[in-house]
């Protein structure tokens, strides 16, 4: 049967600029410090086409940005966002505090609210407080500060069972005692693993290689992971915060 | 229900081809009873386009333990957006060590749930032998498979414990698709609105031989965590635990909301 | 547009339905009455497409009736819901199938207890103290939820009722302007002026 | 300011894209891209937004972002809210709940529903959640700037007038927002209702979202002028509770807002799930003893329900 | 089971989309399925993996089905609908078998599997490769869902088997050794589960030849998940429960027959 | 008719508070394979008492072929009650549906009349406990004690002078217990020979709970009421 309203309006129904290529990324507060994770596999339907695509970045040595979705826009979106935190370093000789970089992806998303870019960005780093600090976006820029938040292809694998490991949703606690309000590096760590080991299990487009980025805030130790199996610093000075990345391998099926 | 191109790939049939929108393909009309006039109003209120399978919300979870199994489902009824009742439940005794749940249509949970008992029934009449959970694996497979072109919109869970020669009993769970596939596993089988979120929830907190207290705990989490993502599940969770010589049922405190 | 609301006490069952019939955008009559009573203890509103309604209504009813001339007693409210949900859960599998939603509300006289019984046309059923179709749905169910109590005197459940009805013709452009409401208890079924 | 006011006069869909084009080309040459707007850029010069290349960018956006039409597509836009204010002798109460949905995806149970504009002012939140942040932060800017221009407050009749004015000229681009703004002025307490098809709307109460249908019948049966200041913030907060429980795509916590005299306040975050076990308890002024849950208040009485499982 | 469908939902599924109810899709295996000869037989060769869109429904399913004692059968498309054609022909076989009083031949399953498959016209997604070992020989099918039907020396099917041809393609000689054709067929299967999404998890294979059928599950098995970070055991009592009902399966009424003791008689 | 009152007796009491349903059973021998009647599955202890469904037990005398037919029926047709109304099948409907198909038989040419009658022992929430007997021209009546097969005159009469209109069930056992003991053609009393089943309500559910006896249970309520047969090895070793 002709679909009339293809006939009505014929060049748009061509006119498909995006395309999902799946992967998922996530990222933990921590009291002085944030963990921003992403996996690397870039997939476009049933075909794969590449195992190394980084899908976290570092901004500064105090902002990590995650972006998920249409490589090909997250891709340019980081770069106009490294952008912009250059000539604002050039402008004020200092990096830029990390809510601000926050509003600024906010009205760079929002800029695009006719032509949006599609991806779904995670912020995380360290607020001028020394606080860990997790922010979310929508592809137009509406955000949220958080905790914890995972996006992408496996976001509703992994989204519960952090509300559950990290927030102890639905959780009684023993009596006479309370749930944590921040974990230790060590743990999130193994909840991060965890969480990307189980979303490859039951999503196809999660898989390959794990990227987990650690930013501590100023003068803050690394709580017992140094010794980690390839562990890098990224940092650029040594007095301020300090970000770390580390890689692990993923299921390849 | 698939494509299948020659020589070429078979797409998966149950999800969306990915990179080509599936508009002109799709035709969607809003689901009668929601206020259509009033999104003239204000757009703001939906006009709800949504499956079958999620008309009611609802969600099934079963996981195998030490020497029992564990089948937990939420209590919602909906009607769309709006929650109809909260006292839904969706797993059905079928003998003494076999629960049945049952996702979907919630019309056709009830009618499969009446079904499989006259089932069931019937064959104990004629066979007067216990009805295994593996014979009954079979007899919920192919009822459904019956209705290939026309199926129930429900998807079976099977939790039980299967009587071995020696006597003794081990777990037993199965999960079928609607049209009847049958899906083994020897861990969990989620089912439902939330089966992705059961997916991913039960994946990280599931282990091996869990006795069945701490079994109750896992699978409790696991389904008050998926559902409090999932807009059509939760209001409340109904749990059975079975064991070789009981079956514990806790009602859980989960959110309303 | 159509709207039916009920409700429960400790020994009635309160049934209340708009009474317009509409056509377009013509209102044909104003005081028909959409709740067919079953059994000398059952009491069924329909609302839905116009022709499915009355033909499903009937039908429901002729075969109600054959059980009691049979078996000498009616069916139980929840005997009753049940071989209704399913008629309509069939009907649905048939090539016309009735798109009528109901509320059954019944007084079972064996053990001295009301039940209201929620379906709609996929012959999904619901056991519920309260229970509304239609809009009037949308601003009755936390209207309710809020204001029901389940062991109320007649009185309060028509106050209660007094309310969810004053809400849906308060709030929706459409609301039906008349509603007749019935009542089943262990001395049967009778109209009240609301 | 004189930009926004042009563009309002001549506004038609296609002149609009036509400049907002003409402008995107000349993106990343702006001084607010340097940084010394901080990161506020094209909020503080204006807006300079990129269309796609096609004969009809509205119909392309409602392609690709428009879950309703189609669950398939790919930018899900978070939708889902109930939101209600209204005025009464002792101020405006403002309570949202703080669930964002994408298809049946809870995406977040923490969405900060009211915005907070300036310390006599709020908006709530309905609709695309980016245009009420973005739209409604942008206008906390130009009531500011109303501030300094004028040396008093701007009136919740301006502000909202505002609002609906900028919104209006973009009507038919696809932007999606209800919102009420409320506020305290010399008229007193004052809820406007604005919204993207360019409804405004002065009123005692409204209640937006797809669960406002459940908040009104709670709300409409609890509201008097009169009532004390704990009635009041009860009655918002148990609407809110009444839209969590039976909407789908409301729930998770309410926030609760009193706008008196000296500005807003913000009352308390009370999650729906608690309110409806055990309720706001007994510290809470106006509250009832126990929980808001039918089943909760009602426990222990006759009831027609079977138990789900007899404890 | 199978020899009569029951449509009487179908026109009730017509009027619940007319409502605007999406109607759902059935659980499918986006699937490598290989098969190719060898010198004494034929190897035939699957992934375990079984999708409900891009979730992994089943991480062990067995794709390789049952024909008769040297014919066996891989399925790909709809889950349902290779498991019940296949057990369906698997049965027609055996009858088919003892009315003649012969061993059962490939080209009989591949025509019951073709007929039945296009007199459905491709409504039954099941797409085959079907092997086995008769007295004329060994032989190798594909079958499409409209039943359509090719005869090859290697075969692969599925959403991998681009990646699977390709390692046959550069490496399939005639009469191969067992081995040889084992590991090939492994690595044509794992070519799909390591480079399609819709294939992954284990690698079942089936060595068939006149003598025996030796079916191996999960021959290979290159995706066993590693050991989790931590143990995720909770707390007794961690989750809020509001009511309890427990019923004991072993009746406590226990009957001594004899000694005249006062007994439960309700 | 002829081979009814030649067949085991079949003995209901109706109490306040359940029912009582005891039979004869005429089939017995030592090298009876019993097996499966020790476990007391779905289908009773052997010959003369089911259960037709949760609420309703059968007791049957006459031919054991047509019999097994007619509880066949029976019970499909309350599994079909069931599916219908989603409740158990009310016993006087169960009682009618099955004197339908019995008359049907009697009517038409070239059939022959089921050979049986039948007590319903049963409970529903219109009547409570009931006890209803159908013969093979398809008349049904209700009943507070009744008997059929052989000697059921007898039984009749003896049940008319015990019986009490408030009587517990309890009671009820003893009462059909002795009865049985003086109307059986058999002097003495066991498990081989006797069927007995009771249906009460559940304590706990108030669901109707039917109970039917295992032949160690009938062995041991002869024991309790002293009916018990003294010389059971001297009577097994003379078979």
């Amino acid at each position: 049967m002709p679909n009339m309203s293809a006939i009505v309006h014929p060049q748009q129904r061509h006119f498909n600029p995006y395309a999902e290529n799946g992967g998922t990324i996530l990222a933990i507060a921590g009291a002085d410090f944030t963990v921003i994770a992403g996996d690397t596999r870039q997939s476009e339907g049933y075909s794969i086409q590449t195992r190394y695509a980084p899908k976290v970045f570092r901004l500064t040595d105090r902002a990590v940005l995650a972006v998920n979705g249409f490589a090909a826009d997250g891709n340019m979106f980081v770069k106009k966002v490294k952008q912009r935190l250059e000539w604002y370093k050039h402008a004020h000789a200092k990096d830029m505090p990390l809510r601000a970089i926050a509003r600024l992806i906010q009205t760079m998303l929002y800029a695009q609210r006719f032509f949006p870019y599609y991806v779904y960005n995670i912020l995380g780093g360290i607020e001028e407080d020394g606080s860990g600090a997790v922010y979310s976006f929508d592809p137009v820029g509406s955000y949220e500060r958080e905790a914890c938040r995972a996006a992408g292809a496996a976001q509703s694998l992994v989204q519960p069972f952090l509300d559950n490991q990290i927030y102890f949703k639905n959780q009684t606690a023993a009596p006479g005692r309370s749930h944590p309000s921040h974990l230790p590096l060590p743990d999130v760590l193994s909840i991060v693993v965890d969480s990307f080991t189980s979303a490859t299990e039951r999503h196809i487009e999660v898989g390959d290689g794990l990227e987990i980025y650690i930013v501590l805030a100023k003068g803050r130790s690394l709580q017992g992971v140094e010794g980690l199996h390839g562990l890098r610093e990224l940092s650029t000075q040594e007095d301020g915060e300090r970000v770390f990345v580390l890689q692990r391998d993923l299921k390849k099926d | 229900m698939s494509q299948i191109w020659k020589y070429v790939r078979v797409t998966p049939s149950g999800g969306r081809v990915r990179g080509v929108p599936a508009r002109s393909s799709t035709t969607s009309i809003s689901l009668p009873g929601t206020p259509d006039h009033l999104s003239s109003q204000s757009t703001l209120i939906l006009r709800f386009v949504m499956s079958i399978m999620e008309h009611n919300g609802g969600s099934v979870v079963a996981m195998a333990g030490k020497n029992c199994v564990a089948i937990a489902c939420d209590l919602r009824l909906g009607a769309g957006a709006q929650t109809i009742a909260t006292n839904f439940e969706k797993i059905f005794p079928v003998t003494d060590r076999m629960y049945l749940g049952l996702a979907g249509l919630a019309s056709d949970v009830v009618t499969l749930r009446e079904k499989f008992r006259y089932l069931t029934n019937m064959f104990l009449i004629k066979e007067s032998r216990p009805l295994e959970p593996s014979t009954f694996a079979h007899l919920v497979s192919s009822t459904l498979y019956e209705r290939r072109f026309g199926p129930y919109f429900c998807e079976p869970v099977l939790a039980g414990l299967e009587r071995t020669p020696s006597g003794s009993y081990k777990p037993y769970i199965v999960g079928t698709d609607l049209i009847g596939c049958l899906n083994f596993a020897k861990d969990f089988i989620v089912t439902g609105t939330a089966s992705d979120k059961l997916f991913g929830v039960a994946e990280g907190l599931w282990e091996p031989d869990l006795e069945p207290e701490d079994l109750f705990e896992t699978i409790s989490q696991t389904l008050m965590n998926a559902v409090d993502r999932d807009a059509y599940s939760g209001w409340g969770a109904v749990v059975h635990v079975i064991t070789p010589d009981k079956v514990i049922t806790r009602t859980l405190k989960g959110r309303m909301d | 547009m159509e709207c039916s609301f009920a409700l429960t006490g400790k020994d009635y069952v309160l049934v209340a339905a708009d009474t317009t019939s509409a056509r377009s955008i013509i209102k044909m009559k104003i005081d028909e009455d959409k709740i067919k009573t079953l059994s000398p203890h059952l009491l069924m509103a329909y609302s839905g497409e116009p022709g499915d309604t009355v033909q499903f209504a009937e039908y429901i009813e002729r075969n109600i009736r054959l059980y009691h001339i049979r078996n000498l007693y009616p069916l139980r409210p929840q005997s009753a819901a049940a071989w209704i949900r399913r008629s309509l859960a069939e009907s649905l599998r048939s090539r016309h199938p009735y798109s009528v939603n109901l509320l059954v509300g019944g007084f079972d006289t064996a053990d001295q207890s009301p039940h209201l019984y929620w379906i709609d046309y996929l012959g999904t059923m619901a056991t519920v103290p309260y229970a509304a179709h239609g809009y009037g749905s949308y601003f009755a169910s936390s209207l309710l939820d809020r204001y029901h109590n389940p062991d109320g005197t007649l009185e309060e459940g028509l106050a209660t009722l007094r309310r969810a009805i004053d809400e849906t013709s308060k709030r929706l452009i459409v609301a039906p302007g008349k509603y007749m409401v019935k009542v089943v208890d262990k001395d049967g079924i009778r109209e009240i002026e609301l | 300011m004189n930009s926004f006011a042009s563009r309002f006069i001549a506004s038609s869909a296609e002149n609009e894209i036509r400049q907002a084009k003409a402008m995107a080309e000349e993106e990343g040459l702006t001084d607010a891209m340097w940084g010394s707007d901080a990161g506020f850029g094209s909020l503080v010069t204006g807006h300079a937004f990129n269309v796609p290349a096609v004969p009809d960018p509205s119909a392309f956006l409602r392609l690709h972002t428009d879950d309703h039409a189609d669950p398939n597509c790919k930018i899900k836009i978070q939708h889902g809210t109930t939101t209600l204010a209204f005025r009464y002798k002792g101020g405006v109460i403002v309570a949202v709940d703080s669930r964002a949905t994408a298809g049946s995806y809870i995406a977040s149970g923490t969405v900060k529903k009211v915005i907070e504009i300036n310390p006599y002012l709020l908006g709530t939140m309905a609709g695309g959640a980016a245009d009420c942040q973005y739209w409604e932060t942008y206008l906390g800017i130009q009531c500011r700037l109303h501030e300094l221009r004028n040396k008093e407050r701007i009136s919740v009749s301006a502000a909202s007038k505002y609002l609906s004015n900028l919104v209006y000229s973009y009507k038919g681009m696809g932007l999606s927002m209800g919102t009420m703004i409320c506020g305290w002025d010399k008229t007193g307490p004052a809820v406007f209702y604005v919204d993207s098809d360019g409804t405004r709307l002065k009123g005692d109460l409204f209640s937006v979202g797809s669960g406002s249908t459940f908040a009104y019948g709670v709300l409409d049966q609890g509201y008097s002028w009169d009532m004390s200041d704990e009635e009041a913030q009860e009655l918002g907060r148990r609407s809110i509770y009444a839209a969590g429980h039976r909407d789908a795509f409301s729930g998770n916590t309410i926030n609760l807002y009193h706008v008196q005299e000296d500005g807003w306040k913000f009352i308390g975050n009370y999650d729906v799930t608690k309110m409806h076990y055990e309720g706001p308890g007994p510290d809470v002024p106006g509250a009832p003893v126990g929980g808001y849950g039918y089943d909760v208040r009602t426990h222990g009485r006759f009831s027609v329900l079977p138990t789900a499982v007899p404890a | 089971m199978s020899a009569g469908f029951d449509f009487s939902n179908h026109s009730r599924n017509t009027f619940l989309s007319e409502k605007g109810l999406k109607v759902p899709k059935a659980t499918s295996t986006g699937t490598t399925i290989v098969g190719c000869l060898f010198k004494d037989g034929i190897v035939l060769g699957a992934d375990t993996r079984a999708t409900e869109g891009p979730i992994v429904a089943d991480k062990n399913c067995e794709k390789i089905h049952f024909i008769s004692d040297s014919i066996r059968c891989c399925g790909a498309g709809t889950a349902a609908d290779t498991e019940f054609i296949t057990a369906l022909i698997s049965s027609n076989i055996e009858l088919h078998a003892l009315s003649t009083g012969r061993k059962p031949r490939v080209v009989t399953a591949m025509t019951m599997l073709k007929q039945r498959l296009f007199q459905y016209q491709g409504h039954i997604g099941a797409a085959l490769v079907l092997g086995g070992v008769d007295p004329s020989g060994a032989h190798l099918f594909t079958i499409h869902p409209h039943g359509s039907t090719d005869k090859l020396p290697y075969v692969t099917m599925g959403s991998g088997s681009l990646a699977a041809m390709a390692v046959f393609e550069s490496s399939w000689k005639p009469d191969l050794s067992r081995e040889d054709a084992l590991k090939l067929v492994t690595a044509a299967v794992s070519a799909g589960i390591f480079n399609d999404l819709g294939s992954g998890s284990n690698v079942d294979a089936c060595v068939i030849t006149a003598t025996e059928t030796e079916m191996l599950r999960g021959y290979v098995k290159p995706n066993e998940r590693t050991q989790k970070e931590r143990t995720y055991g909770f707390r007794r009592g961690t989750t809020a429960w509001t009511a309890e009902k427990i019923r004991n399966l072993v009746v406590s009424e226990e009957i001594t027959p004899i000694g005249g003791e006062e007994m439960d008689t309700s | 008719m002829e081979a009814i009152s030649h067949a085991g007796t079949v003995l209901g009491v109706l109490a306040k508070d359940g029912v009582v349903l005891a039979a004869e059973k005429k089939v017995t021998g030592k090298l009876l394979d019993l097996s499966e009647a020790k476990q007391g599955g779905y289908g009773g202890s052997g010959e003369k008492i089911f259960l037709l469904n949760s609420n309703v037990i059968g007791g049957v005398a006459g031919l054991t072929a047509d019999g097994n037919s007619l509880i066949n029926y029976a019970r499909s047709a309350a599994q079909q009650h069931l599916l219908n109304y989603n409740e158990d099948i009310p016993v006087e409907l169960l009682a009618q549906r099955l004197c339908d198909l019995k008359q049907g038989y009697t009517q038409y040419g070239g059939l022959r009349p089921f050979g049986v009658s039948l007590l319903y022992a049963g409970y529903d929430p219109h009547y409570q406990f009931q006890l209803y007997h159908s013969d093979p021209s398809g008349n049904y009546s209700g009943w507070k004690a009744t008997c059929i097969g052989a000697n059921n005159g007898t039984a009749q009469s003896l049940l008319k002078q015990e019986y009490k209109d408030d009587i517990t069930v309890e009671d009820a056992i003893g009462l059909v217990v002795r009865t049985m003991s003086k109307t059986m053609d058999s002097t003495t009393l066991g498990s081989e020979k006797l069927e007995f089943a009771v249906l009460t309500l559940d304590p706990e559910t108030k669901e109707p709970k039917a109970k039917i006896y295992r032949p160690v249970e009938v062995d041991a309520l002869l024991v309790k009421h002293g009916l018990a047969k003294k010389d059971e090895d001297t009577e097994m070793k003379t078979a």
